[in-house]
């Protein structure tokens, strides 16, 4: 084979495991009380903003820790990157037709 | 040069043909030279049920009136043959049959990744077949192979639930051979084999499986909710319960149009073997054409409402779309010179392969420049849904895709059978498609320009005399495939041994004997060689003294 | 032989073996993305042309239910990560009785789904010819709510169906970790199916402010 | 029927018609009869040429080479050449850059096609399976038929009352989808009297070929003539629309004189928009439409989202007649608080 990945199998430990799930819980409690606040009369749209927001910091921890992404070779790095970069030109893609049509 | 004398030449006495025996040494095989092979049957059989579909169209369109039948089943005629055609036969065509077959073999590894998975894929596959078979067989479906809502989930009463499970279902085994070849390519390469020594048709074939992994989902679960729809009265799609139904076209084209490149780039990657082998020298580029083609698979993902130019879409988005569609033509221009000038002082032999080369070249010229008048904004106002984009994709599909398919099956057909064709009958049938699918589709261009619109049962009498002339150059076409399926057939059973290298080749595929062991190789090859280098491999036999090749393998 | 993971033929070390099963999945779960992908991108376009209905609409699906929810699917993902972590480890027991534990909570995820889903059904809110969102909605409201409960229960639903096939997945891996076939140098299926587990988690990280927490105030 | 005998079919007595539908045996392009067809017709001049010197370049390299390169002797290899840099320089920037100017012209088409002029004579077109519907601004209706004059901007307001559909002129060189669910524009001039075809051009089911018909250009003065004593059926949109303001009860809310609970629509075609959020639209016949069939949408500020939506209890033709209706609502434009205030508060 040609790209060595002779880094050691890493073994993350059971203490960042509960910090982590400390932090989601958290997450959670967080996302819930700000959807019961109306952020929306600060900017349109806030709420939203906000919840999405905490819910890619969410993901973004399971994936770095949990799936040990933090720790996984290049590549699988990538495939990760890969997916989330063409979910993002669907969304964004797609919407910036039917946000652009009353555009004059 | 064609055949090297026969005599030096003797079949392996155990292959992956012969190892074992009997029905279910087939069936239950994971060994990929097999599943290649069960999927050179299945698809030849939608090929020929779509060519079939194909050949009543052109009768039928004879005459302004409509011939054969009546619009209703005409309908269903272009539906169940895009569908035949373009999911079960062209999209599977090169990457399962010889993508499989040679992407292990010429990497140097024993077989694909997941064997089991590659063998699972091929029933999927299956499955999904029996699906749209079944669909075609209880009434047939007449959406039109995109499908588009609300016709497809409200208003049309064929057969339509069947189809579009049978599509979602073989969508699965497209992702799953993209999976596999992906992490095959990654993991399971010789040692020696860098990503710049691959040959540019396994750089093609995993710029397709960026396409098979990134799209296909999408348009699996387009399809489902467009069926879940269907099936339960849902509104996504249906304008009349609240849905858009522009945004399925959007989700449909999100896969779809990447899934021209399916069909295309693998296509692409067989040219690029054969070019360089019947010039005898290296490929001109290697490196900008391996990175086309990932080019064309990550470009490919941006442009895909080009096809609803005249939808209703926003004027910025239209924009956008028509500018990244031009984007990507480059990426195929830069193949196309590179191809040519890699004739360029070469020792060019006029086997058959190359003269499927040389057409597909010519063929998908063609196509792809038209492919950018119809991404020209104002062009496509006039031109969309004409039979100049009919034109347009059978130039690419059936000139490009299909001939390279075809070309391939002839490059590779001595390793994988053994034997050789009868050159001169092969050289006829690639002259006789030549010039049979032009005459075909040539008139159609100028039919779309006076603006004959497509799916069209019966069409007013002015485009009458193109029409003939496009049906007249259909029945040549069926000939030049009629041929090659008999002789190639036959050339199984009475063909002359191949031996491991006729043409010769430098490829690692090259260097196992025809037909290759079931594990590939004896030894684990060690590669330390250029791509496509022919002066620096004196095992080939070539060359200096002008002696007369006589190709062996070196193992 | 089969215990401890033996080299497949057509790989030349164990090494390079684990390596193209963690590739493969991760290439699988990037094609669930975009599988999931579609559903959003339908979800996104709907929202944003009825914001009021989805917002009605999503106020009638109980909060607490999905909030417990989403703690117990994290509960999962964090056994599930000392599941891998055990067996990394070579701690046979303790793989075992975490593998279940994460079995438990799915399975506990599952059944408060399906509280949820008989309460929309009492409420007749499943999508389909009985469909009422309110006693009196007139035809058009009722369109555009059902369009929210279609893509609640489309997403929710694939979701589910992700979580029955993890389910499946994790009572083999009991199976045959209680026949102690996991060691340190062969784990790759609790690893593997330890991503596929969490990627389950990360879709419902999502699905649950999508539809429960649109605008609660 | 062939195009003779429609035409002979259709002779009344003031239409009379200038047969220049039977073209020559074998043309390369339809006529040209609108503002649209010469700039469609260069630009597919333009693009033929560049293509034309790439496609007959590269072939003629090609046979040049297979000929002049041809393997002398079996043992043959060719010269080794790897690549070139300045070549691939090359012809990777001039053919992006010929891209680039066949894009810039296609998209000045297009961009002129999609934004139709202010002095349009507006005709409403409905697609159903598989027939069109077509209403002139008198309320005159047509079948299959459309007769515009000549030398106007004509703007074609497109709804389908079921599939997607597709209005397509090839002498003109202009389409657009006919989607269900909401308003497609497009405009042409007339440039040339005449009978021409118009298809159906998206498929849209089985009798998706037949959906077709004719455009008759006429001159102005035959047009007027045409409308004013066309024997077909004329029905006032304006008082059905009328009649169906005050039956859905729309009149309840929308009074006159601005005073209700709702925007008085008096003036409101063509005016500007303040909206809630704080934003501004023209009010145009989508504008309207969307007003009626999802009044959340869009709320005009200082009102509260109370109106109804109307989807699914009106028919596409109900549609038009109301907004024909409210367009005719010209005369005394009573300020609503809409309009030209600014926003109240930004709370929903
Ligand atoms: C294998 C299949 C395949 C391939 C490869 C392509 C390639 C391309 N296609 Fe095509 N296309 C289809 C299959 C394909 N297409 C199908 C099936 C449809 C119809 C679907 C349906 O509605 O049923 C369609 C429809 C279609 C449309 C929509 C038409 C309409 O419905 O209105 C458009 C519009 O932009 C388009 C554009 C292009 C372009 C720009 C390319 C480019 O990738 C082409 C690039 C290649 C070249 C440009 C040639 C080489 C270049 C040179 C020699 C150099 C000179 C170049 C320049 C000066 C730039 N295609
Ligand atoms: C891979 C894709 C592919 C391939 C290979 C082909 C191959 C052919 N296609 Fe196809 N075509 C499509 C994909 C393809 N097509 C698609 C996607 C559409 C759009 C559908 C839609 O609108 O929804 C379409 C539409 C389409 C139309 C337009 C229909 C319409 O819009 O009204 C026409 C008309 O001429 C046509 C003709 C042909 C012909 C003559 C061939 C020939 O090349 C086929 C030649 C092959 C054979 C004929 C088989 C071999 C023959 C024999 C062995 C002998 C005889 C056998 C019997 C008669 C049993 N095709
Ligand atoms: C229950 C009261 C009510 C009824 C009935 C009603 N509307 Fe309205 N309409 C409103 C209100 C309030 C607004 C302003 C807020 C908004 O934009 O939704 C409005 C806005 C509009 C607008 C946009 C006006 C502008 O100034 O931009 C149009 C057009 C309209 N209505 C047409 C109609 C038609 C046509 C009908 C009958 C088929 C109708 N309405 C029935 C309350 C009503
Ligand atoms: Cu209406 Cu085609
Ligand atoms: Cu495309």
């Amino acid at each position: 084979m040609s790209e060595q990945h002779s880094e050691q199998h890493h073994i993350a430990s059971p203490t960042l495991y509960l910090t982590i799930f400390a932090a989601l819980m958290i997450c959670t409690f967080l996302t819930v009380v700000a959807a019961k606040i109306d952020l929306n009369q600060y900017f349109s749209g806030l709420n939203i903003i906000v919840a999405l927001t905490i819910a890619v910091f969410k993901a973004s921890l399971v994936v770095l820790f949990f799936m040990h992404a933090k720790y996984s070779p290049k590549r699988t790095q990538l495939v990760i990157i890969a997916s989330v970069f063409w979910l993002a030109i669907m969304l964004f893609m797609t919407m910036s037709d039917y946000v652009s049509r009353s555009w004059t | 040069m064609s055949a090297t004398p026969a005599a030096v030449n003797q079949m392996p006495r155990e292959h992956y043909l012969n190892a074992t025996w009997g029905i279910r040494s087939w069936l239950l095989t994971t060994d990929h030279k097999r599943i290649a092979l069960l999927y050179l049957a299945s698809v030849t059989f939608f090929f020929f049920i779509g060519g079939a579909f194909a050949t009543m169209i052109r009768i039928h369109l004879l005459s302004p009136k409509g011939l054969l039948v009546t619009p209703e089943t005409y309908n269903k005629l272009f539906t169940m043959h895009g569908v035949a055609m373009i999911f079960f036969f062209l999209i599977p065509s090169i990457p399962a049959v010889l993508g499989n077959f040679l992407l292990p073999i010429m990497i140097g590894a024993k077989d694909l990744a997941f064997p089991k998975i590659n063998l699972l894929s091929w029933y999927i596959y299956l499955v999904g077949g029996c699906f749209v078979l079944y669909s075609f067989s209880t009434g047939g479906l007449d959406t039109g192979w995109t499908f588009y809502t609300p016709l497809s989930s409200v208003y049309s009463n064929s057969a339509v639930t069947p189809a579009v499970l049978g599509v979602f279902i073989n969508g699965f085994s497209s992702i799953l051979t993209g999976l596999n070849f992906i992490v095959t390519v990654h993991t399971m390469r010789a040692p020696g084999m860098t990503w710049f020594r691959l040959p540019l048709f396994v750089w093609a074939q995993y710029a397709t499986s960026i396409i098979f992994i990134l799209g296909t989902p999408v348009i699996a679960i387009t399809l489902l909710l467009a069926g879940l729809e269907r099936v339960f009265h849902l509104g996504f799609f249906n304008p009349a319960l609240g849905g858009d139904p522009i945004l399925f076209q959007h989700l449909f084209w999100f896969y779809s149009h990447p899934a021209v490149y399916i069909m295309i780039l693998p296509a692409m990657g067989v040219i690029s073997e054969i070019i360089p082998t019947f010039a005898r020298k290296p490929i001109f580029g290697y490196s900008f054409i391996a990175g086309s083609s990932i080019a064309i698979a990550v470009i490919g993902f941006f442009v895909w409402a080009h096809h609803m130019f005249v939808t209703g879409e926003s004027t910025y988005a239209a924009l956008t779309f028509s500018l990244l569609s031009y984007l990507v033509a480059i990426p195929s221009a830069v193949k196309v010179f590179n191809w040519t000038s890699t004739l360029y002082k070469g020792s060019i032999s006029y086997d058959t392969p190359m003269l499927y080369a040389l057409g597909f070249i010519g063929l998908f010229l063609i196509g792809g420049l038209t492919g950018l008048f119809l991404a020209c904004l104002g062009l496509d106002i006039h031109l969309h849904d004409t039979y100049f984009v009919i034109a347009h994709f059978h130039y690419i599909m059936v000139g490009g895709a299909v001939m390279g398919y075809v070309g391939g099956l002839h490059y590779w057909w001595p390793k994988i059978t053994g034997k050789l064709y009868p050159e001169f009958l092969a050289r006829i049938a690639a002259i006789t498609l030549f010039l049979g699918f032009n005459l075909t589709f040539f008139p159609q261009f100028i039919l779309g320009y006076l603006g004959m619109p497509r799916r069209y049962a019966s069409y007013p009498p002015e485009f009458q005399v193109l029409n003939v002339m496009s049906t007249a150059g259909a029945s040549i076409l069926a000939l030049g495939y009629l041929l090659p399926m008999i002789y190639l057939t036959w050339s199984m059973r009475y063909g002359a041994i191949a031996g491991p290298n006729p043409w010769p080749g430098t490829g690692l595929e090259w260097r196992t004997p025809s037909p290759p062991p079931t594990e590939n190789f004896d030894v684990t090859p060690e590669v330390t060689w250029e791509p496509y280098d022919y002066d620096n491999r004196p095992d080939l036999g070539l060359d200096v003294s002008g002696a007369p090749a006589l190709a062996h393998g070196d193992d | 032989m089969h215990r401890t993971g033996e080299l497949y033929e057509q790989y030349r070390t164990l090494e390079q073996q684990r390596e193209t099963a963690s590739l493969g999945m991760w290439i699988f779960l990037s094609t669930e993305v975009l599988f999931f992908a579609g559903l959003f991108m339908t979800y996104t376009l709907n929202r944003s042309t009825y914001p009021d209905i989805f917002s009605e609409a999503s106020k009638t699906i109980k909060l607490s239910w999905g909030a417990i929810n989403t703690v117990v699917l994290i509960g999962s993902s964090l056994t599930m990560a000392m599941a891998v972590w055990a067996s990394q480890t070579g701690k046979k027991k303790a793989l075992t009785w975490f593998l279940i534990a994460t079995l438990v909570l799915g399975t506990v995820f599952l059944g408060i789904k399906s509280v949820e889903y008989h309460d929309k059904y009492v409420e007749h809110h499943i999508p389909g010819w009985n469909f009422q969102f309110e006693p009196g909605a007139d035809a058009a409201t009722n369109a555009h709510a059902q369009l929210f409960f279609s893509l609640y229960f489309g997403m929710t639903g694939l979701h589910a169906l992700h979580m029955i096939i993890g389910a499946g997945l994790l009572l083999w891996l009991i199976r045959e970790s209680l026949r102690g076939r996991f060691t340190p140098e062969y784990n790759t299926p609790v690893e593997n199916i330890g991503l596929y587990w969490h990627f389950v988690d990360i879709v419902w990280i999502f699905l649950f402010p999508l539809l429960y927490l649109i605008d609660r105030h | 029927m062939s195009t003779r005998q429609i035409v002979q079919h259709r002779k009344l007595a003031h239409d009379k018609e200038r047969n220049k539908t039977v073209q020559a045996d074998l043309p390369l392009y339809p006529e040209q009869a609108s503002n649209f067809a010469m700039s469609v017709d260069g630009l597919m001049a333009y693009i033929t040429a560049v293509c034309a010197f790439f496609a007959i370049a590269i072939t003629a390299a090609i046979i040049y080479f297979f000929f002049k390169y041809r393997r002398k002797h079996p043992g043959e290899v060719g010269v080794p050449i790897h690549g070139d840099m300045r070549l691939e320089t090359a012809w990777i920037v001039v053919p992006l850059f010929l891209a680039l100017t066949m894009f810039g012209w296609g998209a000045v088409v297009y961009v002129d096609f999609r934004r139709a002029p202010m002095d349009t004579l507006d005709i409403y077109v409905i697609g159903k399976q598989w027939m069109w519907k077509i209403q002139q601004p008198t309320g005159l209706r047509e079948i299959n038929e459309l007769h515009v004059p000549v030398g106007r901007n004509v703007k074609l307001i497109l709804a389908s009352e079921d599939v997607i559909h597709d209005f397509s002129v090839p002498a003109f060189r202009v389409k657009m989808d006919v989607v269900p669910g909401h308003y497609n524009t497009m405009w042409f001039r007339p440039t040339k009297a005449g009978r021409y075809h118009f298809f159906c051009q998206q498929y849209c089911g089985t009798n998706h070929a037949l959906m077709g018909g004719w455009v008759t250009v006429m001159e102005p003065m035959e047009y007027a003539a045409w409308l004013s004593g066309s024997s077909e059926a004329t029905a006032n949109p304006v008082l059905a629309g009328e009649k169906l303001f005050a039956e859905k009860a729309c009149n309840t809310c929308h009074v006159t004189n601005g005073t209700g609970r709702a925007p008085s629509l008096n003036g409101v075609y063509g005016a500007n928009v303040l909206l809630a959020d704080g934003s501004a639209v023209t009010a145009d016949d989508a504008y309207l439409r969307e007003s009626i069939l999802n009044p959340q949408a869009k709320i005009v500020a200082g009102y509260a989202p109370l109106m109804p939506s109307f989807q699914g209890q009106l028919t596409e033709e109900q549609i038009i007649d109301l907004t024909s209706y409210i367009k005719s609502l010209q005369s005394q434009p009573v300020p609503t608080k809409g309009s030209g205030v600014a926003p109240a508060t930004g709370k929903k």
